[in-house]
């Protein structure tokens, strides 16, 4: 039942906004969906505390058939892998309706419905244990995101809109094929763990790996496909934003563990060192295109593709079977601390945006002037983006380097690791311009009053998330070991 | 009398039509909604005749009637209830429109009646001749309904366009038919099927190319879908609307009935050119619709598209593919008339409301009506969770299954840029500002109707299971 | 010496391919439907050598009695400048032939694959005959067994003459006719719209007598007679 | 577990958070008591510790587990033994003096609040640092002083110098802290823990397997992890080449220069190398590599000194200098002598930073050492604690620096690692250039001409006294001089007091490990004879000679023959300029790797993402299908007879396959 | 000598006719009637192969189907004219190349 709910509830939520929402007088509107957002949150963290991690099994499962046809089942159920994403979702969510509480004025109804429906959808394809449910949501989530970027965007939201949707959707319908491919091989189940067991020669294994690649791949994303990711960051409004790199890009990361690791292990074996080479290759290549974006937004946007470059190759670090679990592990922690990062880089930016109107670096400057509080918490923020220890940002990259290291790919974690050195320079770099220096102009000077009270505690709440997880990030990782150590047994098997 | 009793609903049908083409002389010029409404009874009355005897649906015995010419099993049940109901909504959106464009006379019920009646023969077809009346009655009420806008020039262009490529067309299946005849022996299809195997290959392959050409004529796929654009965007919009839905459940049934049932053993020689033809429809007509800018052309050139995606069905052949094909006619039909519905039901009076751009800022006019189109785009586009997902998928699915993974490729691709025109039209309802051009905002009736019409696209979305389920039945009890 | 069926086959088809060459050569249509009655003859002829009688005669009525002289008709009644219609037919022609060719080489490339082996066997036509008579076999056939196409042929048949109709008849909306009902109904303030028009300030330098002009004017324009 | 083990670092990170969080509401007063007092805990927490230590009681283990992957134990925990307990009396005291300097010195800034939060929480990251038992913690504390030290760096925001400077701090700091991560990386993957205990037992073992890293061969595991960690420790010690970021520092406040860029974050490298001794030791072409880079930052820096006017900027080049000093120390296996010397350098580093300070003071915040002179009569306090600092740092003996620095004079002298020759050279030439500019520097600002008022207006710097220019230099409050004070007593007495104990002595026994091969205090052991004795021996050697003779020179220059300088600067412009280029290491590294990377980046933007990715293939596929879409449009002409054709070519199409077929 | 007339005779007549009425349709650029009389020559084809077949078989649904074939026809090319004067009407041309106006 509790997937069921946090899946349902944010929908019919989203639903009741929707219906009941008055764009002349969005009040009510407003805390309709903010109750709606929390009571989604609420509904999530029983799957903390009732969750078990002495087993690999899903748990909290709901298996009811959907479509007899294709025996295709209503079937939910989370692991270590995907439980915290349920919840970082739910939680994500309050933060958006908060990010625009006032700030959107343009049928402030169909926004936060957007955004609540999205995230059921979101919860959903986290929960999925049925591949063709998990399409459903996966895709479905395309339709709330390209409204979002498109009707509460920036000046080149159309061009933005579109090409998110075209990309992603190119590499989902692959993975379409590539579903209703392993159905037939598995005799008729789309039932993700059939497709886990079922056996596969070489050639469809690294057939099925392009496929489901490229739909994760989009997703992540990783380097070449990512040039979605800035322009939809830099057209959307906050909240698609927030969502789109604290959530959606985690949900590609997942893909991979969910699909690719554990039906094509052998593929994924072979072709390790290609996706190490570009998730190295995002992360430097990017890093340093990151380094001379004048807009803030995109500037976060490559340090997002940047920082998923460590998460992709944690895991396709394949190491022993001890190593294996450190770099997957790490991306997985990488991804969540990621969630909280780059919403509250995000949501820093929106902040400046609804004061300014602009994103642009040379708008700004001297910002810790007159907003002394928010240069405080987008200190913290920018720190945990470039990976300071005691802030979450650290544990990925530290964890994914050590397990580099581990591997014996030495060379591998070193220029891994310059993404410390880039990571802290196009991050300080921008703070410098925008929060640092004198005052850069009057519109700085008369129009950024500091933080009011909602976004003082919005962004409080990621900052405890920051460095609550910083500084104690074992409750996150205890409830990974047994699924993450059974996911690299599995891999280690040959499926020919 | 048993033969009489199965075919009772295309009985009544008749009738009523004949009724109301007489009626409609005694209804005055201003009082026409009464021949309208009377159609649409006759539309409601004939589907209770279809489904009453025969319930459930997947029940149904297959039992043939007038020596092998008609045939009534579940597939003709379900799709003779799926063309009466399409039509029946269809001539329930157009009712404001015709009364705008003084198309609002009784011969257009009547034309609108006698198309389904056509349907309906086809759906039943169990011979060759029945099938091709059943085309031609539906074909000839189609020439006269696209050309009865009489003062319109482009109209008529398309209507003699329509005419002379559709005689062309079953001159072509006629053809075939004749070849086929003659490598068998027979019209009727189930005993065709039987010396099928008997007959001459080259002679059958023959005929097939030409049954194909007509069929593929009818389907509207490539290289036989030149009419569609044109017919589509020159005829009144409340005729595309019916053109577009109804006759795309009927052309299933025309594929079914002859490959499926007649040629069923010929199936490794029609794969192959329905495989072509199909896949070329699938690139064509998405490439082609990225450029267009009238919006009824470009849903012609997605229905080539769609088609081609519904003849993949029949490449994949057996009961799973024909199942998703139907599956694949059904939900098109459903989602058709939400997307051509709209148009109708938005155009102004006198005016053809078509252009792209016509529907620029609808969600700031009418949010309920944008939300509406985006269903249909979106379940066009095969986005789930939307009907047309599940129709895909089941397309998809049956054709990996018969191992053409890579035509699934293809059109999967070719409806990711599908996807592109499509989003361009949620794109201008939703991201552009409105513009002055006056939009109808539809009756209340009209727009309860669209909404169950086009949230069927969303809650089959959700749960396709039971209709999914029933293609394949009726298929297996066939 | 060959039979005589034998030269009547080769004589009517070979002027019926030509009769066909000429319909779609000729630019005169209404020649181009003389030629198509020329062939529509030799076919007969065809088809009574193949034993089909009634269909034969059949042809000649319906067609040649009842269509071609709906086309005559129309080619007539069109008033169609002939002249205008001729220019660019022979630029045409070499792909037209061109693929005519192949299409009739390859159609019989795969006919004589197909029915080769039966024709060269046989040779020999069938007639169908029950009782002796062509036309009353087929009547038994169609009045029995079928009855459902004949009735669906029907209604092909009142299809044809509903479109044809609809298509054709002048629309009667254009003629003008009254109708007294409404003209009973109608109502006084359906008729006469008074219209508010803000009278001009009349300048003190002006004569005294030129307002009462306009007002009369306004008057009668502020009447507007509806139909 | 003790609770005083909790205390020292937790105190004043309840300070810190307390003036940080609500530093409006408790006003300064209540910032820096609560600062003051949370450093003044830990401190006295620390002698608590000390005593307990000194008592034979060490301490190892987890304070709680931090995370948990891959069979890894990641743990938050502290190691309590004499080399800790060393750290964190120099820390707390030095800590607790900066913070009691701080009330005068930052009387009147706006950021008050802010600032005492910083240094509390600097404390409190550097006490984490030195008290972590794992590589972990160590990493946590090397980055977190980092940040720390970044914060107050730009903690004058508005300065476009002071935040350049912070973010080089920050990003050359991060070069090393690659290295550290990579040498963490390599202790982990061969031992399986990040644990000192654990690893320090695993090593030996393990000391001489080849690890493949690519295009720097296949060295030793030692050799690489050592050489690795020693990165981090440049970068954190500005070691050349990662030096260039501590001059830049000084941009930060004054108190910051002597807590965090003197006394203790920079020396975070030569304890973090003396705790990995056990490690260290089993590579001597690591220990060489160590020599090299120290005796090059010993010798190189302090010339640098030479040239510089700016008051703190002289300083920081003799703190480069002496750090150079401990790393050499390291090289030559002295541990002990660089902990020695550490610790002394804290004090008396400490105490030239606050007392330059208190002349920026006096000197209302003009720092140009030109412009000053004859100062000692005006700010006699600030003048008798400054000369002390100065003798201690050039190795008058007696005082506390003769006593380090001498014994790694000597420690050098008998290394017989490789490179000892050129270290040799490097530290004694070492001592003549820090004579000298030490006591330039003196006599510039003490003696002489009292130039204050030549001082050229000055815009940027922070003078709201209400005094205005050329008012005469006064002493400093109480507050600021009372922590000189305090400071000059272990700078003259320390080493007296702690040589035979902390070099010779047992003090570190069992914590800094030193093979019996390269033990080079070993072998000095013999030749010591108590602190007195060691001074006497002192008075013969070279090293004082050059010492004196560099004091000489300086006298000469400055006070006896003031125009000499000019002249010289003039003769020898072309060595000058190298000099005050910085040998040119800044350009190199704008042009080099700042420039570089944004040329990189902007090519890779440009070209990369925006020209290829986007422009060919994204846009170019959208664009090409609109194309293809364009011209296949015009296949439907709106011809009858075309589409005719169409349906009879397709069929023809499919005839033609039939007869292939 | 000329062979007696086999069932393929009077395919490849009815076939030779099928191909003149196609390219009737696709050659000519300038009459509708034509076209629909060449439509008629199509149909003629077919009925032609229908009766061969028909006559070769001894199976009279071949004959029945062309019954219904004329009737078609007939019914057709009444549509086909109605259309025809509808569309005259509007563009006072029956020049097929005058109806092209939808296109693209």
């Amino acid at each position: 039942m509790l997937l069921s709910l946090s899946i349902w509830v944010p929908i019919v939520g989203g639903l009741a906004v929707l219906t009941t929402g008055n764009d002349k007088t969005p009040t009510m509107t407003r805390w309709l969906a903010l109750f709606a957002a929390v009571a989604g949150f609420l509904v999530t963290i029983p799957l903390y505390t009732g969750f078990d991690s002495s087993t690999a099994a899903l748990q909290f499962v709901e298996n009811v058939a959907w479509i007899d046809r294709y025996k295709i089942r209503y079937f939910l159920g989370v692991d270590g892998i995907s439980m915290w994403f349920v919840l970082l979702n739910s939680f994500t969510t309050i933060l958006v309706v908060i990010a625009g509480w006032v700030v959107i004025e343009k049928q402030p109804a169909q926004y936060f419905a957007a955004f609540l429906i999205m995230s059921g959808l979101i919860n959903g394809s986290f929960a999925a244990a049925d591949a063709v449910l998990f399409y459903v949501f996966f895709e479905a989530m395309l339709i709330p995101m390209y409204l979002i970027i498109g009707i509460w965007g920036g000046p080149n939201r159309l061009y933005a809109a579109i090409k998110f949707f075209l990309y992603t959707l190119l590499g989902s319908l692959l993975m379409l094929v590539a579903l209703l491919y392993l159905y037939n091989v598995t005799g008729g189940s789309f039932t993700i763990t059939d497709f886990h067991k079922v056996p596969l020669a070489r050639t469809p294994q690294l057939l099925l790996f392009f496929a489901f690649f490229m739909a994760f791949a989009v997703k992540v994303p990783m380097w070449p496909v990512h040039t979605w990711l800035p322009d939809a960051h830099v057209e959307a409004p906050t909240g698609g934003s927030v969502v789109l790199a604290a959530i959606t890009l985690k949900l590609g990361a997942y893909g991979f563990l969910r699909f690719i690791l554990p039906i094509v292990p052998d593929a994924s074996r072979e072709l390790a060192p290609f996706v190490v080479a570009i998730s190295l290759i995002a992360i430097v290549y990017i890093g340093f295109v990151a380094l001379v974006q004048t807009d803030m937004k995109k500037l976060v946007a490559y340090s997002s593709i940047s920082h998923m470059g460590f998460v992709t190759l944690g895991f396709f670090l394949f190491v022993g079977p001890q190593g294996s679990a450190l770099g997957i592990e790490g991306g997985l922690m990488q991804m969540i601390s990621h969630g909280f990062v780059s919403a509250a880089m995000f949501l820093c930016i929106g902040v400046m945006y609804d004061r300014l109107h602009s994103r642009n670096i040379a708008d700004y400057g001297g910002v810790a002037n007159v907003m002394p509080k928010f240069a405080a918490l987008m200190m913290l923020f920018g720190m945990a983006n470039a990976g300071l220890p005691g802030t979450s940002g650290f544990i990925g990259e530290f964890t994914v380097t050590l397990a580099a290291v581990k591997q014996g790919m030495f060379w591998t974690a070193a220029c891994a690791g310059l993404a410390l050195i880039l990571g802290a320079a196009y991050t300080l770099w921008m703070y410098k311009r925008v929060v640092f220096g004198s005052i850069g102009n009057d519109h700085v000077r008369n129009d950024m009053p500091d933080l009011s009270r909602r976004e003082f505690w919005m962004l409080m709440l990621v900052a405890a998330c920051v460095l609550g997880m910083g500084l104690y990030p074992a409750p996150f990782t205890e409830v990974m070991h047994k699924s993450v150590d059974a996911l690299i047994a599995h891999v280690a098997q040959s499926k020919f | 009398m048993k033969d009489i009793a199965l075919v009772l609903p295309e009985i009544v049908l008749l009738s009523l039509a004949g009724l109301i083409l007489v009626v409609d002389l005694f209804v005055a010029r201003n009082q026409k909604w009464f021949s309208y409404a009377c159609g649409i009874g006759a539309l409601l009355w004939t589907a209770v005749y279809v489904y009453a005897p025969a319930a459930p649906l997947d029940a149904v015995v297959p039992s043939s009637a007038f020596v092998g010419l008609v045939v009534v099993d579940g597939v003709a049940t379900l799709l003779k209830l799926a063309i009466l109901l399409s039509a029946a909504v269809a001539l329930c959106y157009s009712w404001t429109y015709l009364r705008k464009h003084q198309l609002d006379n009784g011969e257009y019920v009547a034309l609108v009646l006698f198309g389904a009646l056509g349907m309906m023969v086809i759906a039943s077809a169990a011979s060759m001749l029945t099938a091709y009346l059943g085309l031609e009655l539906l074909g000839l009420s189609m020439y006269a309904l696209v050309a009865l806008k009489r003062g319109d020039r482009t109209a008529t262009e398309a209507a003699m366009k329509y005419f002379v490529l559709g005689a062309l067309a079953s001159g072509l299946l006629l053809f075939g038919m004749s070849i086929i005849y003659g490598a068998t022996g027979s019209i009727s299809l189930t005993a065709i099927s039987a010396a099928l195997g008997k007959a001459n290959s080259t002679a059958v392959a023959l005929g097939l190319i030409f049954i194909a050409a007509g069929v593929a004529f009818k389907l509207g796929v490539v290289p036989f879908h030149m009419w569609v654009p044109d017919v589509y965007q020159g005829a009144p919009t409340a005729v595309t609307l019916f053109l577009g839905t109804a006759p795309k459940v009927a052309a299933f049934a025309l594929a079914y009935r002859l490959f499926g049932t007649g040629l069923t053993p010929a199936a490794q020689d029609w794969s192959v050119i329905l495989a072509v033809i199909a896949t070329l429809s699938v690139v064509l007509g998405n490439l082609v619709a990225v450029v267009q800018t009238n919006v009824k052309r470009m849903l012609a050139y997605s229905a080539v598209a769609n088609m081609g995606f519904l003849l993949l069905g029949f490449v994949a052949g057996g009961q799973t593919g024909y199942a998703a094909a139907l599956f694949y006619a059904i939900a098109y039909a459903i989602t058709g008339l939400v997307s051509f519905g709209i148009l109708v039901l938005l155009s102004g009076r006198g005016i053809e409301f078509e252009q792209i751009d016509d529907l620029r800022g609808l969600n700031a006019r009418s949010p309920w009506y944008a939300f509406l189109m985006l269903l249909a785009m979106f379940s066009l586009a095969g986005i789930p969770p939307t009907i047309g997902f599940w129709a895909k998928l089941s397309v998809i699915e049956a054709i990996v299954g018969a191992g053409y993974t890579w035509i699934a490729v293809i059109a999967v691709l070719a409806s990711l840029v599908g996807a592109f025109y499509y989003l361009r039209v949620v794109r201008v309802m939703y991201f552009a500002d409105p513009t002055d051009a006056g939009i109808a905002l539809p009756s209340r009736g009209a727009t309860t109707l669209m909404s169950v019409n086009a949230l069927a696209i969303l809650v089959l979305g959700a749960l396709p299971s039971s209709i999914m389920a029933l293609c394949a039945r009726v298929l297996q009890s066939s | 010496m060959p039979e005589l069926s034998t030269v009547v086959f080769y004589v009517f088809s070979a002027i019926m391919l030509l009769a066909a060459t000429r319909v779609i050569s000729v630019k005169n249509p209404v020649h181009a439907a003389l030629f198509l009655v020329l062939a529509f003859f030799s076919a007969s002829a065809l088809w009574m050598l193949l034993k089909a009688e009634f269909l034969a005669i059949a042809l000649v009525l319906v067609y040649v009695g009842a269509v071609m002289v709906l086309f005559l008709f129309v080619v007539m009644m069109l008033d169609v400048n002939v002249e205008e219609l001729r220019k660019q037919f022979r630029s045409y022609l070499p792909v037209g032939l061109l693929v005519g060719t192949a299409v009739l080489i390859e159609m019989a490339l795969v006919l004589a694959l197909a029915f080769g082996k039966k024709s060269s066997a046989a040779g020999e036509t069938v007639a169908v005959v029950v009782d002796g008579s062509n036309t009353k076999a087929l009547g038994i056939e169609l009045f029995t067994k079928y009855i459902f196409a004949v009735e669906v042929a029907g209604v092909l048949l009142l299809v044809a003459i509903v479109a044809a109709i609809a298509l054709t008849l002048r629309d009667r909306r254009e003629t003008r006719y009254q109708n007294p009902g409404e003209q009973v109904l109608i109502r006084a303030r359906d008729r006469v719209r008074v219209l508010k028009i803000a009278s001009e300030k009349p300048t003190p330098a002006e004569t005294p007598a030129a307002p009462a002009e306009p007002a009369a004017a306004a008057a009668a324009s502020a009447a507007e007679v509806k139909k | 577990m003790k609770l005083s083990y909790l205390i020292v670092p937790f105190a004043p990170l309840v300070g810190a958070i307390l003036a940080g969080l609500w530093g409006r509401q408790i006003g300064r007063k209540g910032a820096h008591t609560v600062t003051i007092l949370g450093v003044l805990i830990s401190f006295i927490a620390s002698c608590v510790v000390f005593a307990d230590v000194l008592a034979g009681n060490t301490f190892n283990g987890p304070l709680y587990t931090w995370m948990v992957s891959g069979g890894v134990k990641f743990e938050v925990g502290f190691l309590i033994d004499t080399l800790t307990v060393t750290m964190m009396l120099v820390v707390t005291s030095v800590s607790l003096m900066v913070h009691i300097y701080t009330i005068g010195y930052m009387e009147e800034d706006p950021g008050y609040q802010r600032f005492f939060s910083y240094i509390s929480l600097f404390t409190f990251s550097m006490l984490m640092l030195v008290m972590s038992n794992n590589f972990l913690q160590l990493f946590f504390g090397w980055e977190a002083v980092g940040l720390v030290s970044y914060l107050l760096i730009g903690f004058w925001y508005t300065r476009p110098t002071a935040i350049f400077a912070n973010m080089k701090a920050f990003l050359v700091n991060r070069v090393g802290d690659l290295g550290f991560l990579l040498g963490i990386g390599l202790v982990l993957a061969y031992t399986g823990s990040l644990d000192y205990k654990t690893v320090f037992e695993k090593a030996p073992a393990l000391k001489d397997i080849a690890v493949a890293m690519g295009p720097f061969g296949t060295p030793a595991w030692a050799t690489a992890t050592c050489i690795l960690l020693f990165i981090g420790a440049m970068g954190k010690s500005a070691q050349v080449p990662l030096h260039v970021w501590l001059p830049d520092s000084m941009e930060g406040p004054t108190p910051i220069s002597a807590l965090i860029h003197a006394a203790t974050m920079v020396t975070a490298g030569i304890f973090m190398v003396s705790r990995m001794s056990p490690l260290f030791e089993m590579s001597e072409t690591a220990l060489s590599f160590v020599l090299i880079i120290g005796a090059t930052t010993a010798l190189f820096m302090g010339f640098l000194g030479i040239i510089q006017y700016d008051i703190k900027r002289v300083v920081a080049y003799s703190t480069l200098s002496q750090l150079g000093y401990m790393t050499v120390a390291l090289g030559v296996s002295a541990y002990s002598a660089a902990m020695f010397h550490l610790v002394t350098h804290a004090f008396f580093k400490a105490l030239l930073f606050l007392a330059a300070g208190s002349v920026i003071i006096g000197m209302h915040h003009n720092q140009d050492i030109r412009y000053m002179g004859g100062i000692r009569k005006y700010m006699k306090i600030t003048w008798l604690t400054s000369l002390v600092g100065s003798l201690a740092l050039i190795g008058f003996p007696l005082l506390s620096g003769f006593y380090s620095k001498d014994t790694i004079i000597e420690a050098v002298h008998q290394s017989k690692i490789a490179g000892h020759g050129y270290a040799n050279f490097a530290v004694l030439c070492g001592v003549f250039v820090t004579a000298f500019y030490s006591f330039r520097m003196y006599f510039l600002v003490f003696h002489g001409k009292e130039r204050y008022d030549e001082a050229p207006h000055d815009e940027h710097h922070h003078d709201d006294h209400g005094h205005g220019h050329g008012a005469k230099p006064h002493e400093s409050p109480w507050v600021v001089t009372l922590p000189l004070v305090l400071l000059a007593i272990p700078s003259l007495m320390l080493g007296f007091w702690g040589i035979d104990k902390v070099v010779y002595g047992d003090w570190f026994k069992g914590v800094l490990v030193v093979d019996s091969s390269h033990d080079t205090i070993g072998a000095l052991k013999p030749l010591f004879h108590g602190p007195l004795g060691m001074a006497i021996h002192g008075l013969s050697t070279l090293p004082l000679a050059l010492a004196l003779a560099g004091v000489a020179l300086a006298y000469y220059l400055y006070v006896v023959n003031p125009a000499l300088p000019a002249k010289l600067r003039r003769q020898f412009s072309g060595l000058v300029k190298v000099l005050e280029e910085k040998y040119y290491f800044d350009r190199f590294n704008e042009f080099f790797f700042a420039g570089g990377a944004r040329k990189l980046g902007e090519g890779l933007f440009r070209f990369g993402d925006r020209a290829v990715i986007d422009g060919a293939l994204v846009n170019g596929s959208a664009k090409s299908i609109g194309a293809v879409a364009g011209l296949m449009r015009h296949l439907q002409t709106g011809y009858i007879y075309h589409y005719a054709f169409v349906m009879v070519a397709g069929v023809l199409a499919f005839m033609t396959w039939l007869l292939l077929r | 000598m000329l062979p007696v007339p086999t069932l393929n005779s009077y395919l490849f007549v009815a076939a030779a006719l099928f191909t003149i009425s196609v390219i009737g349709i696709f050659i000519n650029r300038r009459n509708v009637i034509i076209l629909l009389m060449a439509i008629e020559l199509m149909l003629l084809a077919v009925n032609l192969n229908f009766i061969a077949f028909s006559s070769y078989l001894g199976d009279l649904s071949g004959q029945v189907f062309v019954f219904f074939i004329l009737t078609v026809a007939a019914a057709e090319s009444a549509i086909g004219l109605a259309i025809l004067v509808v569309l005259f009407r509007n563009v006072r041309s029956i020049d097929v190349e005058q109806i092209g106006t939808l296109k693209g």
